[in-house]
């Protein structure tokens, strides 16, 4: 069991890992600043999802997963709140681009 | 370790970015960053309970008041300051100060070994206190009068500021009047996020007598949670005049000075508490604390009113 | 031996923040080296503390707990530099 | 299994800090608010897999606290982020 | 009897009010900082009486907490007189003030009365606080009690020159709390305590210890002005109201310089600085020749007392490398201590006097140039008079307290075989005698009746003035065995 929890959570990180890695790499070398946003909302919200779920199993009871599920939350709500935001200074006759 | 000097290299870049950026903004958004990363190496210094209150307020609120700042200058010509020092003078400024932290960074190699500490002293004399987390011990107990001043030091603040209320504003709500930007993403924001930041800082406030946490930690995010929805025009700001309103910045430190001097009077030393009451005292001073704390860093950030033009 | 680094980066930041306060003009801009001098010694402070961990404790609680009301107090002062400023400008717009 | 996690942090810090040299650059505005905003949920991570390896279960309320100012921060920002006329903001 | 308390009270008693003035309001904060008042004086008082009797400090541990985990409150000698001191300085301002920051009853609150009383109740907790406390951080809140204070009191009118003083000040003071900050986290990197007693047993000269108290100095200097970081002062003590003026000038800047005798001669007491302290007295030498110069040659009244502060804030340092040069027991060293103090002390009422008196001026001829003060002498004798007693103070003449502190640092120069400050407090005196005599001169001078206001503001603001005037006078009429309060609890005496 306590293997199987272990398997999972290895994965989930280096799955998380791997968005966050190709979100960098996104905001690095994409050339515009539009898909530079999509790039960053796929590390946001894909690559911390993945470590909190993988972290889930070894949150120590349901107080502590709540927790984790809180970061998540408060972390995709404000990037959605943001990402338009944001994208509206890249647009129209104000932003660069 | 090579966590640690990649966090430190990061957070001199961005440092030295954020002084030599040439617009205001850019400088802001790097001193954001500096904060976030700063908390980071709190964390890798041990030191959970100063983390805690860098992100709030190192890059929350300084960012947030350094922005309103920026914002506010945005729409007038810079106003024309002293002129720039001379090349010569920029690097003989420069060398000096790079003397300094040479100077600084000698005597902290040169500190003594073992570390002088007050460790042990903490730890033996916490279970006195009926606290599990040793900061809180030293902010509340041992060295109590500096939490207190610093609470007066606070609402001095706030009279300072509404001070400096222009010709015409005097009584009046404080702060600019903000932007409605009436779009989505940003009320949506400011409709969720409050409910769930008042929980995670009573969460931290109440777990800050056993772990990393307490009243400077949780005010600052309540402030934050009543920024949001000023800065979103859901919400006005009491006029400051209103009577409730400084009631309840003072409150706090009143109760502070009263639980001392009653300390005063029946254990014969200011701040002492009596034995076995020592716990449920600092509670009560705590929760009123972050009362007090949390609207004068709410109205630090605000502003004094400005009149209509 | 973070400690040390840390130090010797607060060092730094120390200087950086100095640099800043004496050669920018922009008054905004002082205020933000002013914070981030106070970071650098609340830095080097966080490496004292550091230092003297024992007991049981990642780090010095006394120091710990100074530098946590010191933050404070520089945020209030920074409020009031803020404050001032935006004052100073709203005074010369309506001249 | 620690080890693993704290490998984890260290790799995620380490694509948030290259992530920075974007906050450094801009050369938009935009792209110094997304940037600031990797580096919060970087953190947060980083924050998380630490609490994980050393079994700090206070870390997590850091990188709560974290959250919470990071988002109300990049809302300052974007807000803000000065609109400026024809020719954008000049390259630093 | 354990007198600890009084200390504790006399620093909680102007916090309380101060917080408390906050919801009471402009009208509601006035009165109650008339009542406290004589509260806050009787315990100066009290202390002072207590140290002179017992002739030991009060001592008293917050919280029963012992340092160096806990903080200590430490009253000698000096934190008896300068307590005293500051609570009549402030009991005769705040009477000032009440004709100018009064609120009548059922007037709306003003934002200038309501900003006033808690700012001079927040100085007057900040001094205190200074004075009595005995921990290097406690001291640190202290300060910023004082800058967040005084900060405002700079600009209270709104105009923009007064606001740009206090952003400049403001600077300098956010500078020198951040550097003496950083002093703070240094010696408890060293020395693992911030208590000042322990710490003059514990500092051996550790090279951290060297460089705290060299930044710490350094950023003190730039709170109190000492040349050449005085170049916020004019700007800034000029422009505020008088009473605020007075405040600033008397007391707020001593405060910081209180806190430099307290590195030097309390956590360094073991480890005395002669050098360093030849460099301290040569700036403060060049603050009285230069900013006396500067005084002479000021156009406006409020300007050439601001500048005349520049340069009584460098006898103060006179005293420094005098008690570095001899034995910490001889009877030089105490006259140089004693010199000090009281230079203090009598500067506190003398200059608090003398902006009063140039407030009640400008106030009645609506500016303060000094060419066009003709027919002061006439119309205000009383407000003339009281300038020149005040200045006969500054300048030294005997019999008055500027001539006891200036005697008694002369002596100890001689004493001590270093000649030349003497000749320095020779010429800043007769300096000082020349601006002086330029204002008392103009003053007596015919001029048109018309351009005055008919009548002061308050008969009352005149005798509060007079009254600070005689008390620096009489001050030097004190037996030299009083100032023996000042010896109380030195600690370079400590074994």
């Amino acid at each position: 069991m306590s293997l199987l929890a272990d398997v999972f959570t290895i994965v989930a990180v280096l799955a998380g890992l791997v968005f966050f890695i190709a979100g960098t790499a996104g905001l690095l070398r994409f050339p515009d600043t539009a898909s530079r946003l999509h790039a960053l909302t796929k590390a946001d919200h894909l690559g911390l999802g993945l470590i909190v779920l993988g972290l889930l199993p070894r949150a120590g009871g349901m107080g502590g997963a709540l927790r984790l599920l809180a970061i998540w939350g408060l972390v995709l709500v404000s990037s959605a709140a943001v990402g338009p935001m944001v994208a509206r200074l890249t647009r129209g006759p104000e932003g660069r681009e | 370790m090579i966590a640690d000097l990649l966090l430190a290299a990061a957070i001199l870049a961005v440092a030295v970015a954020s002084i030599l950026a040439r617009r205001t903004f850019t400088a802001v958004a790097l001193f954001i960053a500096y904060g976030l990363l700063l908390s980071l190496a709190w964390v890798r210094l041990s030191a959970i309970d100063v983390a805690l209150t860098e992100a709030a307020i190192g890059a929350g609120l300084s960012g947030v008041l350094l922005l309103g700042a920026v914002r506010r200058l945005a729409s007038r010509a810079e106003a024309p300051a002293n002129p720039p020092p001379g090349a010569a003078m920029t690097v003989l400024i420069g060398i000096a100060c790079a003397c300094v932290a040479a100077a600084l960074g000698a005597v902290i190699l040169l500190l003594p070994e073992p570390a002088p500490s007050l460790a042990p002293q903490v730890a033996a004399n916490l279970p006195t206190t009926g606290l599990g987390n040793p900061v809180t011990g030293v902010l509340m107990s041992f060295r109590a009068l500096d939490t207190l001043l610093e609470s007066a030091v606070v609402l001095l603040a706030v009279i300072c500021v509404w001070s400096l209320t222009p010709d015409g504003g005097w009584g009046g709500a404080p702060g600019a009047a903000q932007p409605i930007l009436g779009d989505g993403p940003l009320l949506l924001l400011a409709r969720i996020l409050p409910p769930l930041g008042i929980v995670v800082a009573v969460h931290i406030l109440w777990v800050g007598k056993d772990a990393p946490g307490g009243k400077f930690q949780a005010a600052a995010i309540l402030a934050a949670m009543w920024l949001l929805p000023w800065m979103a025009g859901l919400v006005a700001p009491p006029r400051i005049a209103a009577r409730w309103l400084r009631l309840t910045v003072a409150v706090g430190p009143v109760v502070f000075i009263a639980i001392g001097l009653a300390g005063a009077v029946t254990e014969g030393a200011f701040l002492a508490y009596p034995p076995g009451w020592a716990m449920p005292l600092i509670l009560v001073i705590e929760i009123v604390l972050t009362a007090s704390i949390a609207v004068a860093l709410a109205l630090l950030v605000i502003g004094p009113p400005v009149p209509e033009p | 031996m973070s400690a040390t680094l840390f130090g010797l980066m607060g060092a730094a930041l120390v200087g950086i923040g100095l640099f800043g306060m004496l050669v920018r003009t922009q008054v905004l801009l002082r205020i933000l080296s002013f914070n981030l001098l106070g970071g650098g010694i609340f830095i080097v402070f966080g490496a004292v503390a550091r230092r003297g961990a024992g007991a049981g404790f990642g780090g010095d609680p006394v120091p710990q707990a100074i530098i946590l009301t010191g933050i404070v107090v520089a945020f209030a002062a920074t409020t009031l530099a803020v404050a001032l400023v935006l004052r100073l400008a709203a005074n010369q717009d309506r001249s | 299994m620690a080890e693993f996690l704290l490998v984890a942090a260290l790799l995620v810090f380490a694509t948030v800090v290259a992530g920075l040299l974007r906050v450094l650059r801009g050369p938009a505005v935009a792209d110094r608010i997304m940037a600031a905003q990797l580096l919060g949920t970087g953190g947060i991570a980083a924050l998380l897999l630490l609490g994980a390896a050393t079994a700090a279960p206070a870390l997590a309320d850091v990188a709560l606290t974290l959250a919470l100012l990071a988002a109300f921060a990049s809302v300052a920002m974007a807000r803000t982020a000065p609109r400026q006329e024809k020719g954008g903001e000049p390259r630093e | 009897m354990d007198w600890g308390l009084l200390p504790v009270l006399a620093v909680m008693l102007p916090v309380l009010a101060m917080v408390l003035a906050l919801p009471l309001g402009a009208r509601g904060a006035e009165r109650m900082t008339l009542a406290v008042l004589p509260i806050g004086l009787a315990l100066a008082v009290g202390i002072a009486v207590v140290v002179q009797r017992t002739g030991a400090p009060i001592w008293h541990q917050l919280g029963h907490w012992a340092p160096p985990l806990g903080i200590a409150f430490r009253a000698d000698g000096l934190s008896a007189a300068m307590l005293v001191t500051t609570a009549m300085v402030v009991a005769a301002t705040a009477i000032f003030a009440r004709a100018e920051f009064g609120t009548p009853p059922g007037a709306a609150e003003r934002r200038q009365a309501f900003a006033f009383w808690p700012l001079l109740l927040a100085i007057w907790a900040g001094i205190n606080l200074l004075l009595v406390a005995n921990d290097l951080f406690t001291l640190y809140v202290g300060l910023e009690l004082l800058t967040f204070a005084a900060m405002p009191l700079v600009c209270l009118d709104g105009s923009r020159a007064t606001l740009e003083a206090a952003l400049r000040y403001l600077m300098f003071a956010l500078l020198g709390s951040v550097l003496y900050l950083l002093g703070v986290a240094l010696i408890y990197g060293a020395t693992g305590t911030l208590d000042i007693v322990l710490l003059s047993q514990r500092v051996t000269g550790q090279p951290a210890v060297v460089l705290a108290i060299a930044v710490m100095t350094a950023g003190l200097l730039a709170k109190t002005a000492l040349l050449p970081l005085h170049l916020w002062l004019p700007p800034a003590h000029a422009g505020a109201p008088a009473a605020g003026s007075a405040i600033l000038s008397a007391l707020v800047i001593k405060g910081s310089f209180i806190l430099v005798l307290r590195l030097w001669f309390g956590v360094m007491a073991g480890q005395p600085m002669p050098g360093a302290a030849q460099i301290l007295a040569g700036l403060g030498a060049a603050a009285i020749l230069l900013g006396s110069v500067a005084a002479l040659g000021q156009a406006r009244l409020k300007l050439l007392v601001a500048y005349s502060t520049v340069a009584q804030i460098g006898y103060l340092f006179l005293m420094f490398p005098l008690l570095a040069a001899v034995p910490e027991a001889s009877e030089v060293a105490a006259r140089a201590w004693t010199g000090g103090v009281v230079q203090a002390v009598s500067h506190a009422f003398a200059k608090a006097a003398m902006f009063l008196a140039a407030g009640i001026m400008a106030a009645r001829f609506g500016h303060d140039r000094i060419a066009d003060i003709g027919g002061a002498g006439r119309a205000m004798p009383v407000t003339l008079l009281t300038f020149g007693l005040a200045g006969l103070s500054l300048m030294g003449v005997p019999p008055s307290g500027g001539f006891a502190a200036k005697w008694l640092l002369l002596s100890a120069a001689i004493g001590a075989g270093q000649w030349w400050w003497a000749l320095v407090i020779l010429g800043g005196g007769l300096l000082t005698g020349g601006y002086v005599y330029r204002v008392l001169a103009a003053g007596l001078r015919a001029g048109e009746k018309s351009t005055m206001a008919p009548a002061p503001l308050a008969w009352s603001r005149d005798g509060v003035a007079l009254g600070l005037a005689l008390i620096s006078v009489v001050l030097g009429f004190l037996p030299l065995a009083a100032f023996g309060l000042l010896q109380v609890g030195r600690l370079d005496l400590a074994p």
